[in-house]
């Protein structure tokens, strides 16, 4: 029941604001709905947590400690991005960036997106998994090219045809998914649901899964950002206004990493062996390699951490890939700060580039004398986003480090080799914003400061004290995705 | 009340200016006062707690619910983290009495909040380095105090070598932080109770037993860590640029204590967890610490800036430390405990020394630069006359970094020379032949560690003042920043003249790292012979060098002014040259100059003179401009290489994102057609 | 009738889908290719219908139906429209030329049985040996999208893959679950709306389809 | 605690090398003259020149700081504590345990240190380019010296001075190649640190000729008289230390006077041996340039190696 209100909420509020959504309290509108979401899902989540996984409506939906925390998340970040966006858009439509017409297709695109992706979260069905990652891409194709300037254009239609191309491949993989289902729970639309198959997944054909494997692989990786099929991922996210890249580099990526973990414990479930596995490790190392490499040359602020986003999803892939329960544990907490961190980092680029009316990062300084909440959040921000504690994506990495030299240890010069290109790239970046005298160009300005405060506050408590009911859920997932 | 209580109550202490200062940020002096008298009561409660924890041999271990819920903060208080306790603790104590003279002097604009924070976060940072009893636990102290100290140094960021610098060092610590996190790894990995999260625990990795070649990876993985941190040649480029543009009494920290935490690193790792390894370790640590000491103290010569020079002597010390350490291992991988305890002691006490010198010399450069507004030697000189308490505080630091008896830095390096002596007794001919040149480049070190004071102080306090700016500007500092010189001092001279009690307090520590006591006390009478291996191997009596020295000054005095002598002031005679100026004098730069020669091929040196005005005479040129710039070969060699291999990959990799949608499709096609033939 | 001639038909419709999918990596005029790209969902549609006939797996009916309206009739009417309003040149010239891309399509062809044929061999479908011209076609889809640097022509590439899926579907398993098959169908309808808006918004910005010009993000210098 | 004896013994060390290393001095000086065929004022010179220089009031640059005024004293005292520690006549020192040979040569650097110092403190070009030069020199001759003095101490595996001697003179008789080379490098390094070779000249004051002079060249009256004598008994003192070290045999054991006159007897001998072969090699070797330095003292560094290597594999 409260799970389909929690889908309902948004769907409802998307039609609603597709309608008011240029109205002036259309943001405090729009800020209601993820709020109302939000509660809903922390209800399921308590619900979860006391009562075990759970199945909704015919088995349609299926709840348990792995989707339910990522639906948690995304609900809240969605919320507190509702919230930055409303100083944020404000601005931009001073600026005349945007109209009526965008700021209603905006709100209401906002509000399906997440709708999409709690629904690729909660369902149980593969095919409607894919049906709604193939939504959650179409809802934000168009906000990509908000600003309609040639390169937001360009940027939104590579966005569209690779991902569209990629998602084609997932669904031949869940076509070929559902024959090797089909063969062993009969036809019909028993045989595409999670709840089923990963009971049988030993008795599925591996022949067929491993092919199947495949083209998920490329289909979800290519949604996850992974390298070589990440090339949408830099254009995409640092083009569209920032709400959207917050909740794209977020929220999206998490939901496609989660889509390709299931399929991946199908998979080694059949066929017994580590293919699986493996093959995430060597997507998971590619992609960390190659984005901190491509980090050390940008000029452009939002590109930086989009690239950053394919970095540290190189590393939580790269952790499921590896797996135990160590490197899992690790690489759930992972995701979960890395979209707390992420998303606060994008706030405060954005602000940043709005004072300055420009994201080129030359032009970007002073940041701490010309405000330092946005300063202070930001150099905190880059700190926890490279890894150093007391942040929470240091003890993510900590633990999927010390789990590679244990189960990978010939990988580990790689991986050290990585992280550290990515943090001197980042820092070289980062520092000369923060520091120094304002700027002549600065403009001052309103800033959100709740949403980054409270993310950073978030992400500072998982560092030093994660709360017993988290772990208790991560070690429930662990135990799912053995 | 127990030692772990008293380091408590210390972190607590340590802690609270971060709250407090912000609460009274209105008034500027109440909140320096108020902060750093707290952090100066916090030192001493955890010197207290140091010296018992020694004393008694504590070994208290504790648990915050902190943390992950499966692997929270273990702390433990032992005789090892209880010396560096000590160590951190009574540095940190002078310095925050002096930061209260120090930081009142701060431009007006500048926040004293923001300096306060990191400032107790710094030393709480290092305190909870040495208490940590868990990897994950000590990777988070070790970051706060890394990530802590950069924004310290990065405090005036306006200038552009700030920032260089703090960049530099961060980048340098945290690759060397995922190295000690990478070893950790290996060694909780065969801890047992790793899939539960207990193998990250210290208690688990000193159970265990590793294989060799594990054991290998984690004590390299490690050291290379620590000796980022601690700034081993060839890891030290940014402890040049960072010392000098931090805040002085930062500077002393940093210098002073920050490296030592990587000291205690490196002796947790490889005394107490890893115990059995090849006797070639100790060989490798051995030589970097004697590269390290020569280098150091080398590239230190060549500088004229004040606190560049110190820094470039903390590699030295840092060094000198190194080959205690290596000698220590040697003789363990040989079981000789007795021996191996000699060569420990002998580092840790040069820990503790380096510890105490290093933080006096950088306060009293601190002072100068207070006082004068100037780093450069070049625009220095006479301050003697000004500045008199500086001026002796500062003699005394180099007096002891110089290995000077009967000051402190002496003992420990006379401990060092004896650990030298005694290889013979390693059953390897070749070893006892190559150890002791070894010993030779120590005593190069410290010789030449001598020429680099009389230098510093020569240049900055005698002679006649260079600077453009007048000299009457320049006032002695207030009283809070020489007490804190004047303590340190004390210290200095007090570890010279009791070296037998402080060994027979650390004794413990040799007892249980190595498993040996050294007998310090068979000399003849006790406590004032200092007799490290046997009383007729070699001796020492710190005490009686002092009173000899001083009672035959004194009678010498009282006879030579038994009746009022006159004494004339005149100009100076020198060999009857009229009208020297103060440019006449030598400087820092041609002070150096025969060694610089000597010794050129270790420097990248740049020497440019042309004459800037019409000649009469070739010889006579009216006016010179000479240029000299020497820089550390290690930038060209290492550095510069590093960068620019990582650009050109760059490069290559910037490629992948060429802009044309096909060819980005055609990068999926590819990747599903290999993946079909490998897998499908 | 019984599955044997099913079976005949239904291969004879792959035959006709694989050709029409080579047709389309071919063809350079637009207008071709969107008859042929209607040719092919009509030949999917049939062969689907007479799957679902044969094997009274009633819901192929309706994806019949759906690939009809959708695939012969909506989408090719709604690009033809758009290449009215933004009058699109004829011609389209291919990358690579013809007769290459054509042997990378053999290639292809084969590749994908070769993958294929161990899936065949544990099906005991009548439709099985129709799985690899499905793949096939998927693939000369993303081949056409590689070799042609116009937007209608990748859109068309696009949906050719769908094509090719759906036509997998249907001969691996008779066709997805029906609510997966519904969601698909709403899916690509969103999508042809936003390719629709794309199409103007492109051609206004950069006043031509052609998307080699949209080359302005990338990393190199 | 110490016996009267052997605290008359120092008392009476200390009395000797107060006394007779002017003397010391007189007679390297008067051999000197002898070698290059100068007439001599006699080996009791040095006395008339301390006692004159004691007479004479002093006279200070303006900007002198107390680091100058202090600094002959510190040379004095470390000087004649360093007399007291080496074993002249009997090694039954109660001060003889207070610094073996490495803590021996560190007292010397005090003693460098501050006259360095001093040579600093009036700000003139003499005196910084004394100071410097010094330092140079030194920083290459410690390790040469430290170098012999392990090799020496090798055999005895001690380096506590008296032990030295005890094995050695006392010990059974045992020929060691190591010591030759030993003793060659202590020479050599004798030879700098006493401000003979490679440029220094004690008898004169041209710029080129300066090191040690150049640093003491303000200072005048007592200060001058001090450190003229401390200058003397570190000339003694290196001498004997020598003796000690390299041929200790006719030093008592203990502190019976018979055993003590007859080591008194012995080290004259040994001393006025020693300030011969001195002067032959001072007189022999061509002075230097500061900068071939490295090449004399590098092989002074070698030598002392060699023997240490010879040690090992001779041995």
């Amino acid at each position: 029941m409260i799970l389909l209100v929690l889908l309902g909420i948004s769907l409802f509020f998307a039609v609603v604001l597709a309608f008011v959504g240029d109205w002036r309290y259309a943001p405090e509108i729009n800020i209601a709905g993820s709020a109302a979401t939000f509660s809903a899902g922390v209800v399921l989540a308590l619900h979860v947590y006391l009562y075990g996984p759970m199945m909704v409506g015919h088995k349609f939906f299926f709840v348990d400690a792995f989707n339910v925390y990522l639906a948690v998340l995304t609900s809240f970040v969605s919320m507190t991005t509702a919230i930055f966006s409303r100083r944020y858009m404000r601005v931009e439509r001073a600026h005349g960036r945007v109209g009526r017409w965008k700021m209603r297709f905006y709100h209401a695109m906002y509000q399906l997106f997440i709708f999409a992706m709690l629904l690729a979260l909660l369902t149980n069905n593969f095919g409607v998994l894919w049906i709604s990652m193939e939504l959650a891409t179409l809802s934000t194709v168009l906000l990509v090219s908000l600003y309609r300037t040639p390169t937001a254009i360009e940027a939104a239609w590579k966005y569209f045809i690779l991902c569209g191309v990629g998602i084609a491949q997932a669904l031949f993989g869940t076509v070929l998914l559902y024959f090797a289902a089909e063969r062993v729970l009969g036809v019909g639309g028993e045989a595409l649901l999670w709840t089923n198959l990963s009971q049988v997944s030993n008795q599925l054909e591996p022949t067929v899964l491993r092919l199947a494997f495949v083209f998920l692989m490329v289909g979800y990786g290519t949604k996850v950002g992974l390298v070589p099929l990440h090339n949408w991922l830099p254009d995409a996210h640092s083009e569209g206004p920032t709400p959207i890249s917050a909740v794209l580099s977020g929220l999206l990526l998490n939901v496609a990493l989660y889509a390709l973990v299931r399929c991946k414990v199908l998979v080694d479930g059949s066929t017994g062996s580590h293919t699986a596995g493996r093959m995430l490790m060597g997507f998971g190392l590619l992609s960390i390699l190659v984005a901190a490499f491509s980090l050390l040359r940008q000029k452009d602020i939002k590109r930086m951490f989009s690239y950053s986003s394919i970095e540290n999803m190189g590393v939580a892939t790269f952790a499921f890939g590896i797996g135990g329960p160590i490197a899992t544990f690790g690489a759930l907490l992972h995701m979960l700060v890395h979209s707390l961190t992420k998303s606060a980092i994008f706030f405060t680029a954005g602000h940043a580039s709005q004072m300055h009316g420009t994201q080129e990062m030359d032009k970007i300084r002073g940041l701490i004398s010309g405000n330092p909440v946005v300063g202070w959040a930001f150099i905190f921000g880059a700190i926890a986003l490279v890894g150093m504690p007391p942040f929470g994506l240091f003890a993510s990495e900590f633990l999927i480090l010390t789990a590679t030299i244990k189960d990978a240890p010939l990988l580990t010069p790689l991986l050290l080799l990585g992280l550290g290109v990515a943090f001197a790239a980042i820092f070289r970046k980062v520092q000369p914003m923060v520091a120094g005298a304002v700027p002549p160009w600065q403009t001052p300005l309103k800033a959100a400061h709740v949403p980054v405060l409270l993310h950073m506050a978030l992400v500072l408590i998982l560092g030093l004290y994660m709360p017993r009911f988290l772990s208790d859920w991560f070690h429930m997932a662990v135990g799912i995705l053995k | 009340m127990a030692p772990f209580d008293i380091a408590v109550i210390a972190l607590i202490l340590m802690f609270a200016p971060v709250i407090l200062a912000p609460c009274c940020a209105g008034s500027r002096s109440l909140a320096i006062h108020l902060s750093f008298t707290m952090t100066a009561a916090a030192s001493i409660a955890a010197v207290i707690a140091g010296i018992l924890a020694v004393q008694h041999g504590v070994n208290t271990t504790a648990i915050v619910d902190m943390g992950l819920p499966d692997l929270p903060f273990h702390l433990r208080l032992d005789p090892l983290a209880g010396f560096f306790l000590c160590v951190i603790g009574l540095l940190a104590f002078f310095v925050s009495i002096y930061s209260i003279g120090y930081v009142k002097g701060f431009s007006a604009n500048r926040s004293i909040v923001r300096f306060v924070i990191f400032y107790s976060l710094f030393i709480v940072g290092m305190f909870l380095v040495v208490l940590a009893d868990d990897a994950f636990f000590f990777l988070v102290a070790w970051e706060l105090m890394a990530a802590s100290s950069y924004f310290l140094v990065m405090y005036e960021d306006e200038k552009a070598e700030n920032r260089r610098a703090a960049y530099l060092y961060l980048v340098i610590a945290h690759v060397g932080a995922i190295a000690i996190l990478l070893s950790f790894g290996v060694m909780a990995g065969l801890a047992n109770g790793f899939e539960s999260f207990q193998g990250y625990t210290f208690a688990s990795m000193r159970a265990t037993t590793y294989p060799l070649g594990w054991a290998t990876a984690a004590f390299f993985l490690s050291f290379f860590g620590f000796a980022a941190k601690a700034g081993v040649i060839p890891l030290h480029v940014w402890l040049p640029e960072a010392h000098p543009v931090a805040p002085s009494n930062v500077s002393a920290l940093m210098s002073g204590v920050m490296l030592k935490a990587s000291i205690y690193g490196i002796i947790r790792i490889t005394f107490d967890f890893l115990k059995v390894y090849p006797w070639w370790w100790g060989g490798i640590v051995l030589s970097l610490g004697l590269v390290s000491a020569v280098l150091g103290v080398l590239y230190a010569l060549m500088q004229h800036d004040l606190k560049r020079l110190l820094a470039y002597h903390s590699v030295e010390n840092i060094g000198i430390i190194l080959i205690g350490l290596g000698l220590a291992m040697l003789f363990t991988s040989f079981h000789l405990p007795v021996l191996a305890a000699l060569a420990l002691i002998a580092a840790l006490y040069h820990t503790l020394n380096h510890a105490m010198f290093k933080g006096l010399l950088f306060m009293g450069a601190g002072a100068v630069l207070h006082a004068t507004h100037e780093r450069n030697m070049e625009e220095m000189g006479g301050l003697i006359h000004k500045m008199p308490w500086t001026a002796v505080f500062f003699l005394i630091g180099c007096v002891s970094i110089a290995a000077l008896p009967p000051f402190n830095g002496f003992v420990s390096e006379w401990l060092t020379f004896q650990a030298f002596l005694l290889s013979p007794a390693l059953h390897r001919p070749i070893l006892s032949l190559l150890i002791p040149l070894g010993a030779a480049l120590l005593a190069l070190t410290g010789a030449l560690a001598a020429a680099c004071f009389v230098k510093a102080f020569g240049v900055t306090f005698l002679g006649h003042w260079r600077g453009h700016a007048s000299i009457q500007a320049v006032k002695e500092v207030d009283w809070h920043m020489r007490i804190g010189m004047l303590l340190a001092a004390i210290t200095c001279f007090s570890l010279g003249i009791f070296p037998t009690v402080v060994i027979n307090w650390m004794d413990i520590l040799a007892e249980k790292l190595v498993g040996g006591k050294i007998a310090t006390t068979a000399g003849k009478f006790g406590w004032m012979w200092l007799t490290p291996y046997a009383h007729e191997r070699a001796s020492y009596s710190s005490f009686n060098v002092f009173i000899g020295i001083l009672s035959v000054v004194l009678v010498t005095y009282l006879l030579l002014h038994a009746k009022r002598t006159a004494i004339r002031r005149v100009p100076a005679w020198d060999c009857g040259f009229a009208r020297t100026t103060s440019r006449m004098q030598y400087n820092a730069t041609s002070f150096s100059m025969p060694i610089r020669r000597i010794f050129g091929p270790l420097f990248h040196i740049r020497e440019e003179s042309e004459a800037i005005q019409p000649v009469r005479h070739p010889a006579y040129p009216e006016k010179l401009r000479y240029r000299l710039r020497v820089r550390d070969r290690f930038w060209t060699w290492l550095y510069e290489p590093i960068g620019n291999v990582a650009f050109f990959v760059a490069r290559l990799v910037g490629n992948l994102q060429q802009g044309r949608i096909q060819v980005y499709l055609i990068y999926s096609f590819v990747t599903i057609i290999v993946l079909l033939v490998f897998l499908g | 009738m019984t599955p044997s001639y099913a079976a005949q038909i239904n291969s004879v419709m792959a035959a006709l889908i694989l050709l029409t999918a080579f047709g389309l990596l071919i063809q350079r005029r637009i207008l071709g290719l969107l008859h042929l790209f209607a040719w092919q969902g009509f030949f999917l549609s049939v062969s689907t219908a007479i799957v679902g006939y044969v094997t009274g797996v009633h819901h192929l009916f309706i994806s019949s139906f759906l690939t009809l309206t959708l695939k012969v009739i909506l989408l090719p009417y709604i690009l033809y429209v758009l290449m009215r309003k933004l009058n699109i040149k004829r011609e389209i010239e291919s990358l690579v030329n013809i007769p290459a891309t054509m042997l990378i399509g053999i290639a292809l062809v084969i590749f994908s049985y070769h993958l294929t044929s161990p899936i065949t061999h544990l099906s005991t479908l009548v439709t099985r040996s129709t799985l690899a011209v499905a793949l096939a076609t998927v693939m000369l889809g993303l081949l056409m999208m590689v070799t042609r640097s116009h937007a209608v022509t990748q859109i068309i590439g696009f949906l050719a893959m769908e094509n090719g899926l759906f036509f997998a579907a249907t001969s691996a398993t008779y066709g997805m679950p029906m609510v997966v098959e519904l969601g698909v169908a709403l899916d690509l309808l969103i999508a042809a709306f936003i390719f629709g808006i794309f199409f103007f918004h492109i051609s206004t910005t950069f006043d031509s389809l052609d998307v080699a010009q949209m080359a302005k993000l990338k990393e190199e210098d | 605690m110490i016996d009267f004896s052997s605290f008359m013994t120092e008392v009476l060390q200390l009395l000797i090398l107060l006394l007779a290393a002017p003397a010391f001095t007189g007679w390297v000086k008067t051999v000197k003259c002898r070698m290059q065929g100068r007439t001599y004022a006699g080996i009791f010179q040095p006395y008339r020149d301390i006692a004159k220089l004691f007479s004479k009031e002093v006279i200070l640059a303006e900007n002198a700081s107390w680091i100058f005024r202090f600094t002959p004293y510190i040379v004095f005292g470390v000087t004649v504590l360093i007399g007291g520690i080496i074993p002249l006549v009997s090694i039954d020192l109660p001060l003889a345990d207070t610094a073996d040979v490495i803590a021996l040569v560190m007292l010397f650097a005090i003693i460098r240190f501050f006259t360095a110092l001093a040579g600093m403190d009036i700000g003139t070009a003499f005196g910084g380019m004394g100071s410097s030069r010094e330092m140079t020199i030194s920083s290459l001759a410690e390790p040469a010296m430290l170098m012999a003095l392990f090799t020496a101490s090798l055999g005895a595996n001690s380096t506590s001075l008296t032990h030295m001697v005890q094995v050695m003179a006392h010990g059974q008789f045992i020929l060691r190649p190591s010591l030759a080379f030993a003793l060659l490098s202590y020479i050599m390094v004798h030879l700098t640190e006493t401000g003979r070779i490679p440029v220094d000249n004690p008898a004169t004051h041209l710029e080129l000729t300066m090191i040690h002079e150049a640093m003491i060249l303000e200072y005048s009256g007592r200060h001058l008289a001090l450190i003229e004598w401390a200058g003397m008994m570190k000339l003694f003192i290196y001498s004997a230390l020598g003796i000690a070290i390299f041929c200790p045999w006719g030093i008592a054991a203990t502190d019976d006077p018979s055993g003590m006159l007859l080591g008194g007897v012995f080290l004259t001998c040994k001393l006025a041996a020693g300030g011969v072969i001195l002067v032959l090699i001072e007189t022999g070797l061509a002075k230097v340039r500061l900068f071939r330095l490295t090449e004399y003292l590098g092989s002074a560094f070698l030598f002392a190696t060699l023997g240490m290597l010879s040690f090992f594999i001779l041995e």
